[in-house]
Formats: C-alpha cells, structure tokens, sequence
C-alpha cells in the first residue's frame, strides 16, 4: 500500500498545470469558475486548444491521434483541469462514438470520422434515448429500413445533449421488429443535415435548452454510415456504457465545487460572522468534504485497478452513486450559502452577455440552476436506481 | 380540539379551487412568463373579486378573515396551482399597513383588497440575508422631512408595487433591535428607483435603491424605532403564508408523481410497481402529512404571544424546508427526464419548493433560531 | 379548526396527572425514568393500581368493567403516563385478546377471561409468529387435530413477549391443512401449565430475555377454548392488527424521551460546556423535537377522526413508521449524549439489584440497551417495509 | 500509488484469518462471557505466536511492523471474527511504552509482544468525555518521589492488565494542553484499585481508583508534562486499530446479511429479490467502501506531521461512525426478530460497531475536530 503517486505521475501532473496556465484563456476560465453557460464557441475554441497540444483524445491510441493515458494519467489530467476551472471536453465523439468506431467500426470510417472528431469539423451528439424509454435504452422504436444502398430512417430520439450544435448524430435504430428487443437493433452514423432531420430542442428546468429532441422523417442514410455488422447495434451500445465511463465519480468536479463553496462560505455574511463560522452550516460542508475525501480514493482503487488491467463491475456502479450523491448535495450546499441571493434568475448573465451585470455576490447566479441541473446526474447514464440494481445483483446473484 | 375546517373556510376553498383549476394552467402561465408580464391581471382581479385578498384581512380591518387558518386555507390552493400573482405582498406589507396604520394610511387596505393597489414590503438587503433586524439603510430627520438612503434587495413583486413599506434604521446600528422605523413611500416618490427581475420560480421582484428619498413625518407606519415588532410578526404572517403555499405545491407533485407512477411503464410494468419507488413514496407521503401538520401548528399559534408564535414558525418553516426539498428532489427523480423539462408542471413546482426554502429564513436558519427561542 | 382540548378533556387531564401523582409509587416511578427492567411484580402491581381506579381496561365497555374512553381521552391518558413515567400497562389481555373475545368470543369466554385480565390472576401472552414466517403472519404451520372434545396441538411460536411470565397464550393454530393458506388457521386459547407447553427465552441484543419460543408437544386443549368458528381465525387476527393499534405513533413514549435527552445533555460536559449548548448536537435535538411537535399534531388528527367515527387506513402506516423512526432517533442521540458512559454493560443495575451501584451519571447505564432494544420498534407490528408497501398501496392501488 | 498489500501482509492477514476461523466464533465468545471470563487466554496466547502483537511494532521496538497498514490488516481481521482479546491495548499503552519509554520502560515491550503482560492506557475521566486534555488526576512531587491521586474511568482491560499507563496533571488546569505527564504504575502499586465490568459489546473495562499512590520518579514516561502530544499520537493509532476492526465488522455483518437475504424466503421469495431491500444494501455496501476507503487514508498518513494525521483520523472516524451505524441497523432490520437476537452473531458486531464509536470521540466530536483542525 502507498498513497502516493510517482515520480512519473508527478511530473505528469506538473505538465499538465503548467499547460492549463499558461493555454486556458482567462475568459473562459471565469465563465467555467462562475458557472456561466458555455457558447458552442467556446467548447470549439477548448477542443481546438486540447488539439493543439494532441490532448484532446486522451484514451484513443496515438495511431488515431490520441494519448493512450492510462487510467491514472487520465485521472491526473482530469483532477487537475477541474481545478484549473477549464470547460469539460464533449465527450459524444472523443468518449462516446469514437470507442465504438476504434473497436467495431471500419477502417475508412476511422480514418473518415475520427480526424474530424479531433480538428472540431465535427459535432456529434447521441441518438439513444426515445420518448417513454427512460433507462430501458433497448426499448427503440426508431426504425431503418434498407432501400438499396441506403437506410430510411423514421423515428424519434430524445435526451439529446446539445443536440442543437451538432452535425452528427450516432443513433441506434431498429433494423428487425420482428427479433426479440435487445436484438435487431444496429448502430447507424447520421448526416443532421440530411433532409428529412429536424432538431427541438427542450428547455429544462434551469431554464436552458441543453437537451433536443431529434426527430426522423424519412431520412436516407446511406448504407456506408451502418457501424459493424446489421442487427448487432445493442452489443457495440452495451460496450460503450460499459467500457467508457471514465470519471463517473466526478471526483474533480466535486473537488472544484468544494472549493468554490469554501470561497463563498468565507465570504458571505451570516448573523454577523461568516457563514464558513456557522457550526450547522460548516458541519455540512465538513461532512460533504469527508465522504469526498474518502471517494477520491475509492475512485484510485477502482482507476488503479483499471490500471492494473482489472475491468471494474459494480464498482463503477458504487462511483456513480456515490459521486451523484456528492455532488447534488455540494450543489445543494452552494445554493443553500447564497441565501436570498440564489433567488434571481439572470439568464443573461449565465448567457455571458456583456451588458448583463449579476445581482448579489460572486456565483450567486449559477447557483440555483446548477442546483437544478445537476439533478440530472442521478437519472442520465443509467439512472441511479439502475445502479443500485447492478451493485445489489452483483453481490447477491439473485 | 378540532381538525375539520370551517363552512366559510371550506366554501372559500373550494371556490378557489374551481376558479383555478378552471382559468391556471402551468402552460398560461409559462405563456405569460414568456411574453413578458409579471403576472396576469385578469387572474389577479379574479381573485381580489372571489375574496382571497379579503380573506387576508381582519373585519375590523376590512376584510373577513385574517385567521392563521385563512392564510393555511388560501395559499394552501395558490400553491397547488402554483399562482403567481401578488397575493403574499398583501399579507406582508398590506398586513403591516393594516396593522400599524392610522386611518389615512388604512385607506390603502381597501384598494389592496380590492385588487386595485399593489403594495411591497422592502426589508432585505446585501448583507442581512435572513436577519429582519439587519437594516443599514438610514432614515434620517431633516427638518419637517425625514430623508431614506439605502439598497433594498429581493422586493418581491416590487416593479409591479404602487407603494413600498420600507424598513430604514432612525437610530443604533446595522443589527441593533431598536432603532427601525416603517414607511409608506409611494414608487413615484423622487429617488426611488425600482429595477425589477424575475425570479426562478417565476416570482417578480426587484431591487430597490432609495437615494435621498424625501418623505413627509405622516410617512411614517407605526411608532418611531419600533418597528422590529411588528416586522416580524407580519413575517410569522407571510411565513404562514409560504408554508401553507409549500404544502399546496407539494400535494400537487405528489398528485403528478402519483399519475406518473400509475402510467408509466418500464420494462413492462408500471414503475409505481417497484418496490424500491413505493417505499421511498411512502417516506415522501409521510412528510407531506407531517408537513401539513406543521402549518396547522404555525397557523393555529398564530395570534399567540410573540414566543410560542415564533416557534411554531421556525418548526414549521424547518420542517417545510426538508419536506420540500425531499419532494422536489424524489419527485423529479421518480419522473426522470421529464420531470427536469421546463414543460412539465412538476418543474415550477419544484422550483417554488426549492425557492421558498430562500425566503424570510432557510431549513437551517429557522433551526438555529428554533434552538435560540427554546433556550431563551 | 381548533388545536386547543375542551374544557372537559382538560378536566380529565388534571384528573389523571392528578391520580398518577398521588397513586404511582416513587420507586415503580423511578425505575421507569432510568429505564431499568420492571419485574414481574411491578407490572402486576401498576395493573392492580390502575383497575382499582377502574383505568385499567380504557377502551373496554364498561359493562366488561372498562372505560369506554374515547380517542382523544385514551390519548390524553396515555400522554400523562408517560410524562408521569409510569410503566406502560401490559397490552396482550388489554387491547388484543379481549378486543377479539368482545367481537367474535362466546359470553362464556368473555365471563371466564376477562374479569382474570382486570384482577391479574392472568397473565396473556401472544403466539402469532413462527420461526422463518417473519412479518407474513399468515404462515402458520403449528396444527391443531381435533380429537373427541378437544384439541391436540403441536409446533412451536416465537417472538412470545415476556411469555415466560404468562399462564395463558392466545394462538393461531392450523385446523385445516389442506386450505389456502389464510384460510384453515383457527384461534385458540391455551393454558401455559398444560402438559407439553414448554417456554424457552430468548436473549436480546440488549441482554434481556425479553422474548419467549413457546413449544407445543401434543397439548391437549378444550375445544370450548376455540374462539369463534374453526378456520375463520386470520379474521379475528387481522381484526387485531387493523383496529387495535391505539398509541402506534408512540408520541407519550417520545415526548418522555424527549424530556430525558433535554436533562442529560443540559447536565453532561462537552468541552468545557453542557452538551445541550453544542451546537451541533442541539441541533440534532431540536430537529427531532420538532418532527415530533409534527407528528404530536398529525397523531391528534387521526385520534380526532378516529373519535368522529372514522376508520383509520393509512394513517396508522404512517404513524407508526414516522413514530418508530423518531423514537429511534431519541434512544439513539440518548446513547449518544452519554459518551463513553455509554459502554459498560449493567445488567445487574438495570434489574433493580438493591446492591448494583450505576456506573455513570443518572440515565446512562439504560442508554446503550434501550438504543438496542428500541430497534424492535421498526421489526415488530408489522415491519416498517410492510408499513410502507401499505401506504402507497392505499394511494397508488397498484 | 499501489493499493496492494506487500507479501508480508498478505501472509499475516491470511494465517490470522484462518486461525480465527478455525479457532474463534460466536458461540465460544459467548459462553466465555457467560463463564465470566474476560477473555480466552489460550487464543491470546496464539494471536502472540502469530506474531499479532509483533506487527503492531517496528522492528526498532522489538516487532516487525508498527505502520498504519499494519494495523489496518490485523484489526480487519480481528474485526471480522469479533475478537475481544487484549490487542487493542498493545497498541495504545504498548504503543506508548515503545515511544517514550527509557531503556529499561522498553523491557516491558518484549512481554506484551509475547503476549506475556498486558498494559492498559488509563486516560480517561468522569467528566472528560472524549477530551485527552481533560486531566484532573493530580501528580505531586513529594521529594523524590511522585504522588497520583484521581479516578481513571473506562480503562479498557484496566482488570486484565499487570501495568497501567495513566495521564496525570503536573501543573496547570483541568483541561490545559501543557502540564500532562504519563506514568508507568504497576497495579499493585498500593493505593490503586481496579474495578472491572463488562461493556456492550463484551470487552472488558474498569475504573482505576488512585488513592495516594506513591510512584519513584523513574515511574515517569517521557518528559514531564509535554505527555498530551504523544498520548495524542498514541490514540491515533488506536482510532487506526478500531477503524479498522469496525471495517472488518462491517464486512462481517454485510456477509451474514447477504447470506441471510439469498436464504431467507418470504411472501414465496428470496427476500433479497425485493427491491426495496436492494436499494437499501447497495447504499450499505457504497458505504462499506468508502469506510475501507476512510481506512486506508488514515492508516496511510498515520506517520505525516500531526495536522494531516488527525485530520485523517477524524475524517475516518467520524465516517466509520456514520458507516457503522448504518450497517448495524440496517443489518439488524433486513434480518428482522433474528437479527436481534445475543444467540446470533450479528448482535455482536452490531453491539461492537455501536460501541466503537463511543470509544475515543463519536461522530460528532471527530467532525467538530476535523472542523477545528481545516480552520486552524
């Protein structure tokens, strides 16, 4: 046993921190640390910067352009990008579709996608979620019918995230409705601007649009676009919930918002002294800092399981709850130290509008949205009921 | 002992309640949030007309009720529609002018129950988040006049208001008790400017700065320094007020949650038939009636001496406090998605929830304060 | 809408609190403050003391020689004696075999067993639960063979509360094995002191025998001892469990805690200060005290609807999990306020031995083994899981 | 970062754990107890041929371990097979004796490691709580020689042990850092009277009456009155040692329950398929987790300078507080009637669990502390 990192990992680290000094733009880092809404411009300008530097794709191998960190690297970069405040990379093309494409797509779709992943040509976004599924993703509706060499696509996708930058979309379509629900099901890469795609995009209860449906009539896709082999979608969709889930514990999240409810909890006034001094209040945020603590390592043991070449099973399922459960309620927290001042809803200054001045002090506008929504956590991703299902039958086998 | 309400109480309800659910919809009042407006005046005026603004008020002050369980009855229904509309001003700053007022002031009282005049109470400030006491914005003597400065900050409904009672400090300092005086300072006085937001749970307000405002000695509500009293017995009103609003607004997600279990399905089985779900409802419907409980207290001690009255309004602003955030959190939970898009109900009902938690004193606030009034 | 008693029940109030002033012994009184074990005797006596004041029996008519109290008056009752820390009467006569016998015995049982309940010549014990049947009471495997005017039983029941101090035990016994399940079980009356009734206690977690196995070995009982029809016993049962459950919310037993915890921590040093001023842990006592403020009034409105005729459905649910959960809560920041006083196990103080002087200050030697004990609360009377599947049965009707 | 055992430990853990299997169980603990025996000498005797009282020692003391990971996998396991013999006081007055003791002090560190001769650490006092600071047993110079008067309360093993290691003020006042010295005292030094009983959770304990206890001045261990910060450190360890055992508890509890929810059927079914309960044991075993977790962090900064070892300490002992309740009662209610029986095992470490956190700071206490510690 031994706590620390090594030589190796420490001078990694040190890169890393210096880099984000020195490349992260001033702007963007306070739009990140204030919680501000980020513009599609900015996410592309992040993306481009991470390119530069040949950062951007930290798990794929460097044949295609990636880092090949391991587990702890990755661990590493991510703890330290959140304290350094940088936005988070879209995981849709690097995370998501590009592990797919690396383990099941075709050659010519690699080297046809992938580098548009990486220079910012392309915006992908996800096309699981239909209208009523909710965590049973097999249960699509969304059907593709083949029609010489293309598919004709009709249906529904929901959940989107950021559905409305993108260009791209990876769906799972239905290509048997006569084979049992986890079968015939393929995996088909989609042309948004193919006649026929239309983009709504849903506002939530935070009040941004972060989410679109995307809807399906009669879409032509060529047959070229089919990932892997017809009918086989549901094993490469299970792969990737399963293999790429990399920092589901938000660990460097919840460190960064720790620190962000410090800052605050410091600063703003409570019956005379600062709230930080209210024995309830820092009793709350000593509890939050104590299970994170204790996640942060068992978000090591499983990443240096990982490592090790172990494949986590419930564990991952245990980060994600926990990890959930931690950052809801530093959110929670963050709202709760604003007091009256997490009233005022200011879109206009989470937009980033240059006229738009914040009531009240210092994060006191993103709090009560982020609070909003970061309720998602607990239900996108399998929701943390499916986990509780997984972790249980893992241990019991009933 | 008595738990069943009265006939006047229950037909006022139950007017209310048709009136509602006839002319309130989530989807006006998004429209409406969306065109712009602060509230819809139709509404408003429907209301004034069917009582609920007398129903604030005292006969002796005009009105015909006033009672803790006027306020329990009413704004139990305004929260299961999840109105909007201006009637928590009444109860606070037109509470306070029906209470302190001389007979000029108290022609205001008439117009508020009429639903023609609006008036906001403008007590917050940057730095006394929840502390009633904490006022920095000074009333100073000038002659004959008596001159306000000072920021005020989260005044509800305050661009929609025609009159401000204004809490300003005459003597002491920031958090003294003694030393705080009420005015009646119309929006159009010279120096007032009012510069109005919404808020998230759709709620106007507005902050307030007061630059050498002038006002006449006859402005003055209530006897000079004392107005610490007062203030904060028409909080223990609004507080009434916001709870009973609370637990109108958490039987409406339960009633939506509820649905959404019995029609949902999920992997072939309605997802109300998860064991998992019909536990954590129960715990949810527990709370709710605890809840419910809770305003009954703080309205039943309403009219008692300062003490008990307090108590009762921190137990049950902390309790509602918990209540809510556990049936905005679970309810969206047991919704999933849908339950976190603007479109469906279930969002402004958690966002009023969550909000009411931020008004005139927080879960943990009133706890701290619980503990301070039993020890004291 | 009124929260204030009548004039009348204000007078039985003062006339209660009056009684159990002058009437409970100092010594009975004092045992149940510190919460050390009542023996036999103590109980018989507290019996005795009550029926001579013709309160021992309230919901009783008072033709059978009870009160015939009302809700609110046996709520009223019951709120005294515990803020008077008297014992709490002994339930199984009381208020679950004689209610059955009022409904659905014979006169003749009524006339032979209830007088014996009031004068203490009889002690009742219950014998529902078997081994491995938990909280589906319903499964009932002890059989009972009718041979000539009597019946032969056989099997064992368990969970028997201080059935080693009973001569008498009311049973669900199976008459017909070849029916359904609820159906076939028949409702029996035993004498302890016939031959093959065998009673083993079980030891605690608290270290008390508090609870009995009682075994049948081909008992020989008279046929009159059967209370109503053979095989309509799960009626008569269920009829207990349903309307039966006075007090289920336990506020009396609350609030006394409540007071106790006030005078330990207002006493016990934290720091340099009384742990009442701690903020943190008067926190944590003023969250109960104020759940319980709550629960007193949610109990009054379902004790003043209950007085106005109306059955209790879910309500009772919901008292006695939010009940169970709040007492449990007490007991557990109870153990939590004597600190370290709190470890030593003082088995012979808690039975009363005249010589056994308390480690400890006042209270701490019952703190620890009342935490455990009290766990029974959510297990027994149906589970708080059976509680609240009832719950949201009754609102969902899924 | 490596968060494997070395081969050294994985070889302990391993012939410790099958010894206790093969050797310890409920059953024999409890009719130890019932017998009236403090514990079993003859499996003492064998955790010391083990070498179990050697790893709580670096080979600089005469053991071959005395790291945090060190104690961390012998008290899992002992944790794990609820075992009450005296190791725990090895590590607190034993600890302390290696730390401080001259050469000669040291002599009795090659006993305990031998399992021949028990020390127990008589730190604390009637009203103490948890505070080491709180000393108010008085040691007087008196010529050559040193005098102790007070009562030590909650000496773990204070009837079993031959020596005492016991906190005595040389100056200043009740609760002052400075002024506490440590003193070595045979217990049949006269003057010294050892009352033994019995805690919760079956291990032995007792309060030492110190009347006039005349000690030479040879009896001191290290300096005199600098003895808080080595006590302090001394407690650190031992809070590792029973963070640990908790852990090993918890695993233990979690077993039976998972067994009992595979085995048990109810309403025709495994009751382990409700999903209510489901729920309930993946948020018992996240919390197992981050109680290993919790573990590791501190066993790992045991050796850092004294701030981050404490916060460790308390961030680990106030979550195993938090962890170990939860587990106790959630085991407890999954099994239902059985789970609260003394005949089965899960009574033990539910009472074991319970009663570790009232041992050196609860919950609360090492919360308020790692408040205090962040701040300063």
């Amino acid at each position: 046993m031994d706590l620390n990192y090594t030589r190796e990992e420490q001078a990694f680290r040190t890169e890393v921190r210096q880099w984000l000094k020195e490349t992260l733009p001033h702007d963007l880092r306070e739009k990140v640390r204030l919680g501000k809404r980020l513009a599609k411009a900015d996410v592309e300008l992040w993306h481009s910067l991470l390119n530069a530097r040949g950062w951007l794709a930290p798990n794929w191998p460097r044949a295609y352009g990636g880092c090949e960190w391991n587990a702890v690297q990755r661990h590493i970069f991510e703890e330290e990008a959140c304290l350094a405040h940088a936005p988070r990379s879209l995981p849709f093309g690097l995370s998501m579709l590009a592990p797919v494409l690396l383990a099941f797509g075709s050659e010519d779709q690699r080297q046809r996608f992938l580098p548009r992943i990486l220079n910012g040509q392309d915006w992908w976004c996800q096309g699981y979620s239909e209208p009523g599924a909710g965590s049973d993703l097999a249960a699509v509706k969304t059907r593709a019918v083949r029609d010489g060499d293309h598919y004709v696509v009709n249906g529904q996708k929901t959940w989107t995230t950021l559905g409305q930058h993108a260009n791209w979309i990876f769906c799972l379509v239905r290509t048997d409705p006569d084979a049992k629900k986890q079968e015939g099901i393929s995996f088909l890469l989609i042309d948004m601007e193919t006649p026929g795609v239309t983009v709504r995009p849903i506002v939530l209860i935070d009040g941004e649009p972060e989410v679109n449906e995307v809807f399906f009539d009669n879409v032509r896709v060529p047959a070229e676009n089919l990932v892997g082999e017809e009918n086989k979608g549901w094993t490469y969709a299970k792969y990737l919930l399963t293999h790429e889930r990399t920092n589901i514990a938000g660990v460097g999240f919840s460190n960064a918002l720790l620190t962000t409810l410090k800052h605050v909890a410091a600063r703003v006034n409570s019956g005379g002294r600062p709230l930080a001094q209210n024995p309830h209040f820092a009793a709350r945020i000593a509890q939050a800092e104590i299970d994170l603590m204790a996640m942060a390592t068992t978000n090591l043991r499983v990443v240096s399981a990982a490592a090790n070449g172990q494949a986590p099973g419930a564990e991952s399922s245990m980060l994600k709850v926990k990890g959930t459960v931690i950052r809801q309620e530093l959110t929670s927290l963050l709202r709760r130290a604003m007091g009256p001042d997490a009233l005022p809803f200011q879109p206009d200054f989470l937009d980033g509008c240059s006229n738009a001045a914040a009531l009240g002090p210092d994060h006191a506008a993103a709090a009560a949205p982020s609070y909003f929504n970061m309720r998602k956590l607990s239900i996108f991703g399998g929701s943390n009921e499916v986990q509780r299902t997984i972790i249980t039958k893992a241990i019991l086998g009933l | 002992m008595d738990f069943n309400l009265t006939e006047e109480r229950m037909m006022l309800r139950d007017t209310l309640q048709r009136f509602l659910a006839d002319k309130y919809s989530h989807e006006n009042r998004r429209a409406m949030i969306a065109a712009g407006e602060p509230y819809d005046a139709g509404i408003y005026a429907g209301l004034a007309e069917l009582g609920v603004l007398g129903a604030m008020f005292s006969e002796g002050q005009g009105g015909f009720g006033g009672q803790g369980f006027d306020l329990m009855v009413v704004f139990e229904e305004l929260g299961r529609a999840g109105v909007i509309e201006p009637v928590l001003p009444a109860v606070l700053a037109g509470g306070l002018i029906a209470a302190l007022g001389n007979e000029r002031q108290r022609g205001l009282v008439e117009e508020i129950i009429a639903g023609t005049h609006v008036a906001a109470l403008a007590q917050g400030e940057a730095g006394s988040r929840y502390d009633l006491n904490h006022v920095e914005t000074t009333a100073a003597a000038e002659g004959d006049a008596i001159v306000l400065n000072g920021i005020k900050t989260h005044v509800l409904y305050g661009a929609e208001a025609q009159t401000l009672v204004v809490s300003a400090r005459e003597a002491g300092a920031a958090a003294d008790a003694a030393g705080i005086s009420l005015f009646l300072v119309p929006v159009n006085t010279p120096g007032v400017t009012v510069s109005g937001h919404r808020n998230m749970d759709g709620t106007p307000s507005a902050t307030v700065a007061l630059d050498d405002v002038r006002l006449a000695d006859t402005a003055r509500l209530g006897a000079a320094g004392e107005g610490l009293a007062a203030l904060e017995a028409a909080v223990a009103r609004g507080l009434t007020a916001i709870c009973a609003e609370a637990l109108g607004a958490m039987e409406a997600a339960k009633e939506l949650t509820t649905g959404y279990l019995k029609e949902r399905k999920q992997f072939g089985e309605p997802i109300g038939k998860f064991q998992a779900l019909q536990h954590r409802m129960a715990d949810m419907l527990i709370e709710v009636e605890q809840a419910r409980s809770a305003v009954i207290n703080m309205a039943g001690n309403l009219d008692q001496p300062r003490g008990r009255r307090e108590i009762h309004a921190c137990a049950a602003k902390n309790l509602i406090g918990r209540a809510g955030a556990l049936v905005a959190e679970e309810c969206i939970q047991m919704h999933g998605g849908i339950g976190m898009t603007d479109e469906y109900a279930l969002s402004h009902f958690a966002r009023r929830l969550t909000m009411i938690d931020h008004l005139f004193g927080d879960t943990d606030y009133h706890l701290e304060r619980f503990i301070a009034l039993k020890a004291g």
